[in-house]
């Protein structure tokens, strides 16, 4: 997977989520609970949509590198 | 009357070979019935007098019937031929006019007599009686703006036919207001039928939208009729939707007014709270340790789908202990408490873009931690997106506010009337903590009680948080 | 019944046992059909119930000589020339599999299959439930489906869709050379009949396999490109034309995702579902006829499941509703060919 | 492997008196199913063997319980003498999860894969194939095992027939076809159906050794049954028994019989096997009145039994319904 594509899929697993989050201004260091406020139940729709959508497992220890844009694009590339 | 083919209903006894007083063996022909395939020979299973014949020639029975009984040898009367207890039967249906074989289909043991009356033309004579239509029909006299009630059914049994419906809209019977008959092949109106000059209103076209850009159109509360489409045949399609949404003014009316009408009630409740309950306030701080570590356990083995959040630990640990401590879970109404039936336990949801909703978990003592878990998923994908039952939103014994998530550490909540209770639920935090004179970090979590004082004492209330204090130190019991 | 391809003994001596002299990669260059007679022959030798059953599978080499060589590596007992009669070397398959044995059996065509129909449906797909549970059937059933060969309204149609109708049993549609290669010994370990639909187009195609490639699963649909425009959803023969139509779509500027489904039956929904959940259009390449077809059931599905997903309506580009005819020209406008799925995949994105 | 049982003595009084018991079991079970369906509780198709019981149990004679056997859809004879245990082929009648195939089957579809019975098989020969299959298996294993494949007349005018006929004698597979010839393919008559009315010589056609047997005498059922099986399981190749019998009742429970005359009935009706093998035993006095009547109350009770723990037994749960369609349950 690209970076591209991991931006793409994690655009639109938090839309899914949070449809009015502005994404474009979303800082890629930005932590994404904080900014988008989502709280422990969405960040675990968040991981859902993520896993479904890329087809891999995502564990709870992989949690803290889904934190920010950036580390999340990282993850998904990393295989 | 015995069942002699998988697909018998009922069968016309043709002619009986025996008569009463004939002495008859096991496996002898006792009789010969018509079904709807040919006729059989009948034979009796019993060996015996036959005492009486019932079912007389040319009678038509449901399967089951009794035919005939037999006096078996020095014993009582058995039923013949059915080993079915008897059921009455009515005249022979056979005599009257012939009909339509699926006409004489009906359920197999219902009393004929019922069934000879439906068989009647159905008199449509004001509201009485509606006579039967099918949906098809129903959909036309609908579209058509035909009163049902109203129309002379001519089909079998006085039953409504298409063409009952078409004349009934034509000759102006019942019709509201003029229509114009929609294009459907076979609803044409026939040639021969005078049809009255009437306006011909032109069906304006649905606008074609996507599915998905209706459902994207209703969560953004946009009116799709009113937008242009880009896609095939002039579809609306996502893109359109989106175009839409930008271009509409930030602030809308209806959203506002919503959000204006959820804080008035909000500020009504509260307000009510403050004026009419004397509240007290306990915290307690609870380690967290045993209740995380089994969590992460447990989560490492699960699909995401199942995992667990600390949250729904603490929820059923709030709604266990609430059931140890009665006097926190029901209500004060009538200047006296009346305790829950069960735990419903209140979850307080922010919803975005502002308000709150309090949706109850039912019976959530009960549930498993893990069903809870779905639950809790469930209400708040659901109350965020505005699709509670009302139920869900009166019914709740004692709520639980947890923002832990937003980073806050401890709560002192507000009652909801006419509850008793309100536990609140902050951040699990790593804290240094002496534990056996060592001191080391581990997670905790402040829980709080604002309570009502009618209901209960501070003894009970501090009974209370030991209680989920208690109960997270044994989490593989949850 | 007509052989359509006539078997060389070159073939043979070039399917040796390695597959093909391995490139320092650990790639080997191989054929569909040589890689099929590699899964074959890797049965017969992991386990002795393991036989090949079927009409000129020995002495001929197989009608499209994937069998060729067999017979003398493996004996007459285990390739085993049947005459011609379908139903009673299906059905004795049927049995055999019942009675413990691991039979694959050849059928040279998918329009032979039909004299066997009785034994596959009323059979190897009921036994099971019939006996509540007792008597399985774990055996595997080959043959040839499509068109594309010149070879007429009797040896051409693809009537997978037929088979994906029956409960019991499992319908696969290798459509590379990895499934060519590795479905074969996953379905002889399955419990239950497994049909293998083999292109007749495919079996010439070559490329590279990895030297040690075995066995994989076979119930899941692959995606083979990724896309997020729309997504084409095809298997077997026709997957080959949708890359390519995806290859000019992308010089347009549409990204289109390619599902290859690989298991009929049961069908990996799923795949395709989050696919058309992500691109919200969706268009199917199948080459059996449109009415009835399989096409039909992914079409019903996406409408049951992904309905508010859609932004387009569901494009189907299918077989045109004719028995195969023979002239070139006619053939190919039967078919699925690339330029009608680009046309779809158009109006789809709109 | 097989291990051969010791062949009793057909001579022996004992041996005819297993012989008619058994044949009488076949015949009350029968009976009582008339009973029970006529009362609607148990439906669908249910075809009776009455006047055919020589043919299962002189055939069940020769062999072993290491044998296989196909059959059809008329097979509580088969399965019965096969030693399927009465309650759970009652249990399979009513539909319950207790029946032998778990109440899936019914009346057409009796199994027990453990007695190596496979079916209950209701597409005319359709079973052939299959038992062609088994014993296929058999020979490629080097298991001396016969496989009894029984099928009615009507199954020699179909092309699995020919094709297994075929295909048995090509690769001179281990079966005993047993062609039950009761001179009507449901309505139609031999005579009406086939061109050639002697199936034995059709079956002798395709090389192999077939002969005619009288179905309505079990003694002579079993003793060609048994050299029948010797040489099958001798590597003689596949042979074929015309087993000539008749039905007493209707092809499937009941019918109107437009296509058969009561007189040719009754004149069957008077070769009744059971009542043949009593009657030559009452002669030889082998066989008391008293000693009969017993034999029929002893089985009676016992079918009862077996009707009264079918009632009681569960309904299998409307959750389970697609249970048994894989064998493991596609994710």
């Amino acid at each position: 997977m690209t970076p591209e594509q991991a931006r793409n899929v994690i655009d639109e697993a938090i839309s899914q989520i949070a449809p009015d989050a502005d994404l474009g201004s979303l800082a890629p260091d930005a932590d994404l609970r904080d900014a988008l406020e989502l709280d422990s139940l969405d960040f675990l729709n968040l991981v859902e949509s993520l896993s479904q959508r890329t087809g891999r497992r995502i564990d709870e220890d992989d949690y803290p590198q889904l934190a920010t844009m950036a580390s999340a694009v990282k993850f998904l590339t990393a295989r | 009357m015995p069942a002699l083919g998988a697909d018998m209903d009922e069968g016309t006894l043709l002619e009986w070979l025996v008569k009463p007083g004939d002495e008859i063996r096991k496996g002898d022909i006792i009789a010969v019935v018509d079904t709807s395939k040919s006729a059989i020979e009948v034979e009796s299973f019993h060996t015996g007098t036959i005492e009486r014949l019932i079912v007389g020639v040319g009678e038509t029975v449901p399967v089951g019937t009794v035919l005939a009984t037999i006096a078996e040898q020095a014993a009582a009367a058995a039923p013949a031929a059915a080993a079915a207890p008897a059921a009455p039967v009515g005249p022979p249906e056979a005599a009257g006019p012939p009909e339509p074989q699926r006409a004489r289909k009906r359920p197999a043991r219902e009393p004929a007599a019922r069934a000879k009356q439906r068989r009647q033309p159905v008199i449509t004579s004001g509201k009485a009686q509606p006579a039967a239509a099918s949906p098809l029909v129903r959909h036309l006299a609908e579209e058509l703006r035909v009163d049902i009630a109203t129309v002379q059914g001519t089909g079998p049994g006085g039953t409504i036919t298409r063409a009952d419906v078409q004349r009934a809209a034509i000759a102006g019977a019942g019709v509201a207001e003029p229509v114009t008959l929609p294009p459907q092949p076979g609803v044409a109106v026939t040639a021969a039928q005078p049809t009255p000059a009437r306006p011909t209103v032109p069906v304006t076209a649905r606008q074609p939208v996507t599915p998905l850009a209706r459902r994207i159109a209703a969560e953004l509360g946009i009116d799709v009729s009113k937008l242009t489409g880009s896609g095939s045949r002039g579809a609306v399609r996502e893109a359109d939707v989106r175009m839409a949404a930008t271009a509409r003014a930030p602030t809308q009316a209806p959203a506002q007014e919503r959000e204006q009408a959820m804080r008035q009630a909000i500020g009504r409740l509260m307000a009510r709270s403050k004026r009419e309950i004397p509240h007290y306030y306990l915290s307690n701080t609870v380690d967290m340790t045993a209740a995380m570590d089994w969590l992460h356990q447990r989560n490492r083995e699960l699909e995401v789908t199942e995992r667990l959040v600390p949250a729904a630990l603490l929820l059923k640990a709030t709604a266990l202990a609430a059931r140890q401590v009665p006097q926190l879970n029901g209500y004060w109404e009538d200047d006296r408490f009346a305790p829950g039936d069960a735990v419903h336990l209140g979850v307080a949801i922010s919803l975005r873009g502002g308000g709150l909703l309090t949706p109850a978990i039912h019976d959530a003592a009960e549930l498993a931690p893990g069903e809870l878990m779905a639950q809790l998923r469930d209400l708040v994908n659901r109350a965020r997106g505005g699709r509670l039952r009302r139920a869900e939103l009166t019914e709740a014994t004692i709520t639980v506010t947890n923002l832990g998530d937003q980073g806050v550490e401890s709560v002192f909540g507000v009652i909801y009337p006419p509850q008793v209770a309100l536990v609140g639920i902050g951040k699990i935090i790593e804290r240094p903590v002496a534990v056996g004179g060592l001191v080391g970090a581990r997670p905790v979590v402040i829980t709080t009680l604002s309570a009502d004082h009618r209901a209960s004492d501070g003894y009970a209330g501090a009974r209370y948080l030991a209680a989920v204090s208690d109960l997270l130190q044994r989490p593989e019991e949850l | 019944m007509t052989a359509q391809a006539a078997p060389s003994r070159r073939d043979a001596s070039r399917a040796d046992k390695s597959g093909g002299p391995a490139s320092p990669a650990g790639l080997v260059k191989i054929s569909y059909r040589e890689a099929m007679r590699a899964a074959i022959r890797e049965a017969l030798q992991r386990d002795d119930r393991v036989f090949l059953m079927g009409e000129d599978v020995g002495r001929y080499g197989g009608c499209f000589a994937v069998s060729l060589g067999l017979l003398e590596e493996f004996g007459p007992e285990r390739i085993r020339d049947t005459p011609l009669s379908e139903s009673a070397f299906v059905g004795a398959g049927i049995g055999a599999a019942m009675a413990g044995m691991r039979p694959i059996v050849e059928i040279m065509t998918v329009n032979f299959s039909l004299l066997a129909l009785d034994q596959i449906m009323n059979n190897a797909a009921t036994l099971l439930h019939m006996s509540g549970g007792q008597c399985n059937v774990p055996l595997v059933i080959r043959m040839t489906t499509g068109a594309g060969r010149q070879v007429a309204a009797q040896h051409s149609h693809s009537l997978e869709g037929w088979y994906t109708h029956i409960p019991g049993i499992k319908v696969l549609a290798p459509a590379t050379l990895e499934d060519a290669r590795g479905m074969l010994w996953t379905a002889l370990q399955d419990p239950d009949p497994v049909l293998i639909f083999e292109h007749g187009s495919l079996y010439g195609m070559e490329g590279m396999l990895a030297a040690d490639a075995g066995a994989v699963d076979i119930s899941s649909a692959v995606i083979r490109r990724q896309g997020k425009d729309l997504t084409l959803i095809t298997y077997g023969g026709t997957l080959g034309k949708a890359l390519s139509a995806a290859d000019e779509l992308a010089k347009d500027g549409i990204e289109a995702e390619v599902i290859d489904l690989r298991a009929l039956r049961p069908l990996d929904d799923a795949t395709f579902l989050a696919s058309v959940g992500k691109t919200h259009r969706a268009v199917i390449v199948d080459e059996g006829w449109r009415s009835g077809s399989l096409s039909a059931e992914i079409t019903a599905r996406i409408m049951e499941r992904a309905f508010y997903d859609l932004d387009a309506a569901v494009e189907r580009v299918c077989s045109a509703e004719v028995p195969m005819p023979y002239p070139r020209h006619l053939e190919e406008a039967a078919l699925p060919q690339i330029g009608g799925i680009v046309a779809a995949a158009r109006r789809a994105v709109g | 492997m097989t291990v051969r049982q010791v062949a009793p003595d057909p001579l022996t009084v004992q041996h005819r008196h297993e012989l008619l018991r058994q044949m009488l079991f076949i015949r009350r079970f029968e009976e009582k199913c008339v009973e029970l369906y006529s009362a609607g509780e148990i439906r669908g198709f249910v075809h009776l063997y009455i006047g055919e019981e020589a043919v299962a149990v002189g055939v069940n004679e020769s062999l072993t319980p290491d044998d296989n056997i196909v059959s059809t859809y008329r097979e509580h004879g088969h399965a019965l003498a096969r030693g399927i245990p009465v309650n759970a082929v009652m249990a399979e009648m009513y539909g319950k999860i207790t029946g032998c195939s778990k109440g899936r089957g019914g009346s057409m579809h009796l199994f027990d894969a453990g007695r190596r019975f496979y079916g209950g098989n209701a597409i005319v020969g359709g079973g052939l194939p299959l038992a062609t299959g088994v014993a296929l298996a058999d020979k490629m294993r080097g298991d001396q095992r016969v496989t009894a494949c029984f099928f009615g007349d009507g199954a020699v005018a179909e092309g699995e027939f020919h094709e297994c006929m075929n295909l048995a004698a090509l690769w001179k597979l281990p079966v005993l076809f047993c062609c039950e010839n009761n001179l009507y393919a449901m309505g139609t008559a031999l005579e009406r159906a086939q061109a050639q009315t002697d199936l034995a010589l059709r079956a002798e056609s395709y090389g192999m050794t077939a002969w005619p047997v009288d179905g309505m005498d079990v003694l002579a059922v079993e003793q060609a049954a048994r050299r029948a099986a010797e040489s099958v399981r001798a590597g003689g190749g596949p042979h074929f028994l015309e087993l000539r019998t008749y039905r007493f009742r209707a092809h499937s429970m009941y019918d109107p019989e437009l296509y058969r005359g009561k007189a040719e009935v009754a004149e069957w009706r008077e070769r009744d096997p059971i009542e043949a093998l009593a009657g030559r035993m009452r002669a030889a006095g082998e066989l008391s009145d008293e000693e009969l009547a017993a034999i029929g109350e002893k089985l009676a009770a016992q079918i009862d039994e077996s009707v009264m723990l079918a009632r009681a037994a569960p309904a299998e749960s409307v959750d389970d319904l697609t249970r048994f369609v894989y064998s493991t349950e596609p994710a």
